[in-house]
């Protein structure tokens, strides 16, 4: 790898794992609201976490743009916030790839939420632990395959991101150009194959490396799926 | 008294009502299969929403028009008739599961004949060894009062016999409260029981 | 094959698309032909499509080097190629100020902003878009400040949202939009002169296709890409 | 809806629903064989099912091409077989949405199957049934959620890919322009902004019919849960 | 000859043996908690595969070196320890599940008191309820021999009494080897069976 092709690489795993990690607590929260309460405009709420999956990426990323430009409704308050803007930033891309990474993140911790067995949490009860000690001890860890497979899918996809991103933030060197914005410009050039495949080829190695990962650590806690 | 309740607690279609008060004894609630033993215990531990009614437990009001305490503030010991072994935990963190225990661990699992189980997951346990484990669980809790659904079945003779005396040591030591659900009349003669029906009238 | 039972399949550069639509209706009107099939995609996406073989007929690309690498290729007759429009660099932004035609009124305009365009390494506006400003003698100051994107209306979309104070930007795709002003306009020797060059593909079977080629060279066929900003090719 | 949007709507929904019926079976028996069995190379099968997630749709869409085109591996064999190309054919949208789509539909299935009580299974064997009997009437339906929830996912997916779409087979009317490539059309066209927002729009009300129905089945099947 | 049998089974790091023959009436396998009673079951249902050894049920070999029936073409109606009922199927669909039943569904369900509960889902029903779907679904598998897991628990004693008077009377009017397991001596009594241990010797 050449030292810019390890930027990238950098770049990349450092947009993807902030954006799989600060969707996570959101998506845990969607998939817990979906899986285990019922309100009013609930399929609303279902349907919209959807939405990045529907559209068309360079839509989601048009759309992020409306909400984050200076004069966007979003972007006013991260400028009083934080001063500063996550256009054409690393943080811009970490947004998108995170946005998109979403849907993907709470359908799978949805599914094994729902796969939890209640009354595991009933008896967690009886014995002293309240809602917030049960969720930790009880749901949490029963719904960890579900949680692991959900990081696995946002982070593969993040890695993969390149509409909503490039469409967003742009492709800056060293910002915002993620693997996928670099394969792409040489995907546009006549060429650039050669050096389409190498970088395709590092991202999925970097895919395997987390699949691999995800895969131990699911197994080092999902041991007893069963109870008597 | 220990137990004072009375509840109506809906079943699907039917509605399971349930009337009486214990003395200091260890009380037995006896009743055919279906007859509801099961949603009573679950609504005193809180796990149950009974339609009215109440239940007091040595002068403590869980539940009654305006009060409904939550599970985890109504201090029971409870052994569910299914085992409900956390499935994701070793038998040594199932046991210490719940904080302050009564007892010490390791005692408790040796008289339950379990102190060579703690490394193992439950779902490697045996049928018996599961209901042993889950009687150990409760018993560690540092409960006001004892429920057990059926917590001998499963068990040979001897261990069931040895249980009991445990379970009737830990009442009479600990001055606790004990609804007992068993359709096995030795092991409630065992356990010094008074049986009741749903009704609170002594069955013979 | 439904590409048979109607016209020919035209590959369009995607920022001619709404000018080749226009093209092919008018060619419908006057010739009475069956119309043309248009698929708009970047040119690099047509250009591949067309090297895997892909049967179609007409191929108009937004620059010179993709058509090249398909001549290179052999597949398109080489003898069909002709440049059927020009276009031109605008420098467009939000709100109306002034006239920019210098380095410095760049810089000024730009403030500490980015200047959106499409991506100059690969995307053909923005390999223009590189030129035009290498002439002017700002890359070296805008290099590092740009907002390279996918195509020339993501970088519209960029300025339109005042996400970026300044774009550089088709003609074409600038007037057709009111939410952005025309604030300066490269010269046309800035940069290589900005053409369509189409072909007929050597796989093509579909006997209307010279038709509409010849007729987006006619006066007519100008007459409508002429409606949509684009200048007529400068031929010879 | 104009004529046009019409027609638009019904080939997305064709190509939507060809690509998840045909990469049903083959998603469940990807997440059949990395759910259940062991076998040397399973890590590499699975980090090739993530392939399209992780690789840009565009790369994903060129390497489709490559094996696809007339002179390609399977190309060649399409051709032999049915004497005919999916290029430029609304089958090869098909085949991209299906391809875009596989790995979440994995991912779902993947993580029902592994919540399947095998002893459920064990008693079916005991009541005479064979691998395929019980397989049919004990692990399918127990999966049921998971299956559902992937079919949706990749539903939703197909409905929005269209990077690998539009590189595979081009952007052409009544033949491969889906929802997502009609919305870029439009947004290539000055002032088409109006019309991305409508086109968009039906894409999120379609995706929305989609996931009431999948609820609906769910709920419908997915009573007991829990095994005493 | 009934069950003639005699296997190792490994299960975690221990071996379970175990080796009997069995006479015509019913056989109680007996054993404290965790003994290893139910792996025995399992071995003989072709749900544990032993290291070693031979099962043959009236006089057909299920498992020998070179022989491992699958578990559905054994031809036995098993109710597990744990009742194992489809969760996704009502009562009646559990009943039904396996072809060509030996008896009436409807007659069975009624003698076991189920009749009330065939569109019921399994998750509905009491711990006895459960029980006694369990043991009508292995009754109506149209098997060669029976295996008993502590059916009777959680079942009250006339309920129990009746049940296994049915169980033995299939056993008899069927000629049907029936191997059982119960810690309960008169339920054994009851069933007329023979006691052994894991070496096939009688127990008082
Ligand atoms: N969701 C439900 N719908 C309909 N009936 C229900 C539902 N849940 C429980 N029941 C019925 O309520 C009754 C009481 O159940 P419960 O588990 O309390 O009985 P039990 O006395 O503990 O019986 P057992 O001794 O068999 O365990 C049973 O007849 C059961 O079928
Ligand atoms: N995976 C495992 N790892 C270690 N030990 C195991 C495993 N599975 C089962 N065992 C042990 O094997 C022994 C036999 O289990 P089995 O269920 O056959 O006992 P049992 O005689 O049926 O007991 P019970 O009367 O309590 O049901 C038990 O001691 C159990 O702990
Ligand atoms: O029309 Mo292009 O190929 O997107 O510049
Ligand atoms: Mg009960
Ligand atoms: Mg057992």
């Amino acid at each position: 790898m050449t030292a810019t092709e390890w930027a990238i690489v950098v770049l990349s795993l450092k947009v993807g794992g902030i954006a799989v990690l600060f969707t996570l607590p959101l998506a845990f929260g969607l998939a817990w609201l979906l899986a285990r309460s019922s309100f009013p405009g609930k399929v609303v709420l279902d349907g919209f976490v959807h939405l990045p999956l529907v559209l068309p990426p360079v839509v989601t990323g048009w759309l992020l743009l409306l909400l984050f430009a200076p004069e966007g409704p979003v972007g006013m308050l991260v400028d009083d916030l934080f001063g500063a803007s996550v256009l054409f930033r690393w943080s811009g891309a970490a947004i998108a790839a995170g946005v998109m990474a979403l849907p993907l993140m709470v359908r799978a911790i949805r599914l094994s939420l729902e796969a939890v067995d209640k009354r595991l949490e009933e008896a967690a009860r009886t014995l002293g632990a309240g809602r917030t000690r049960t969720f930790v001890r009880i749901t949490l860890p029963l719904a960890l395959p579900g949680i692991l497979a959900g990081m696995m899918l946002g982070f593969a996809r993040a890695l993969g991101e390149f509409g909503a991103t490039i469409t967003f933030v742009s492709n800056i060197p060293g910002e915002t150009r993620t693997l996928p914005l670099a394969i792409y410009t040489q995907l546009q050039t006549p060429g650039g194959e050669a050096a389409v495949i190498r970088l395709a080829a590092i991202s999925v190695g970097i895919a395997l490396l987390a699949l691999v990962a995800s895969e131990v650590l699911a197994r080092r806690s999902g041991r007893g799926v069963h109870v008597l | 008294m220990s137990f004072d309740i009375d509840i109506e607690v809906a079943r699907g279609e039917r509605v399971i009502s349930c009337a009486f008060r214990t003395g200091d004894g260890i009380t037995c609630l006896v009743g055919p299969s279906g007859a509801g033993k099961t949603t009573i215990l679950s609504a005193v531990a809180g796990l149950a929403r009974p339609r009215r009614g109440h239940i007091v437990v040595r002068s403590r009001t869980l539940f009654a028009p305006g009060i409904d305490l939550p599970p985890e503030k109504r201090h029971c010991g409870y052994v569910f008739q299914d085992a409900r072994l956390f499935p994701h935990m070793r038998v040594r963190e199932n046991l210490d599961f719940a904080r302050r225990p009564r007892f010490d661990r390791n005692e408790i699992a040796e008289s339950l004949g379990i102190a060579h189980l703690l490394a193992r997951w439950p779902r490697t346990l045996s049928g018996g060894e599961t209901r042993r484990v889950a009687i150990a669980r409760a018993l560690l809790a540092n409960s006001d009062f004892l429920l057990f659904d059926e917590p001998l079945v499963s068990l040979d003779p001897p261990r069931a016999e040895e249980i009991a005396a445990l379970i009737r040591r830990v009442h009479e030591d600990y001055e606790l409260p004990v609804l007992y659900v068993t359709h096995d009349r030795s092991e409630a003669k065992r356990l010094g029981a008074r049986l009741i029906d749903f009704e609170g009238n002594e069955v013979a | 094959d439904p590409a048979a039972a109607k016209g020919p399949l035209v590959l369009v550069a995607a920022s001619m698309t709404d000018a080749a639509e226009a093209a092919a209706d008018e060619y419908v009107r006057t010739t009475r032909h069956e119309r043309p099939v248009i698929s708009a995609a970047a040119t690099s996406a047509l250009a591949r499509q067309v090297a895997s073989g892909a049967r179609a007929d007409l191929f108009i690309s937004a620059d010179e080097a993709w058509m090249d690498w398909l001549v290179q290729r052999d597949l398109v007759h080489p003898r069909s190629r002709t440049d059927i429009a020009r276009n031109r660099l605008v420098l467009v932004s939000a709100k109306q100020r002034e006239w920019i035609d210098s380095r410095a009124g760049l810089l000024q305009a730009l403030g500490k902003g980015r200047l959106a365009v499409a991506e100059p390494e690969s995307v053909p506006a923005g390999r223009y878009a590189h030129a035009a400003l290498s002439r002017l003698g700002a890359w070296g100051a805008v290099a590092n400040r740009l907002a390279p994107v996918e195509n020339v209306r993501a970088a519209l979309a960029l300025v339109e949202r005042g996400a970026a104070p300044l774009g550089v930007v088709y003609q074409t795709d600038a007037r057709a939009t009111s939410h952005v002003a025309v604030v300066g306009r490269f010269a046309e020797t800035a940069h290589p002169p900005i053409v369509y060059p189409a072909a007929i593909l050597i796989a093509s079977t579909h006997p209307e296709t010279t038709a509409f080629l010849d007729f987006l060279t006619s006066n007519a066929g100008r007459g409508t890409l002429a409606k949509f900003g684009f200048g007529p090719a400068v031929t010879g």
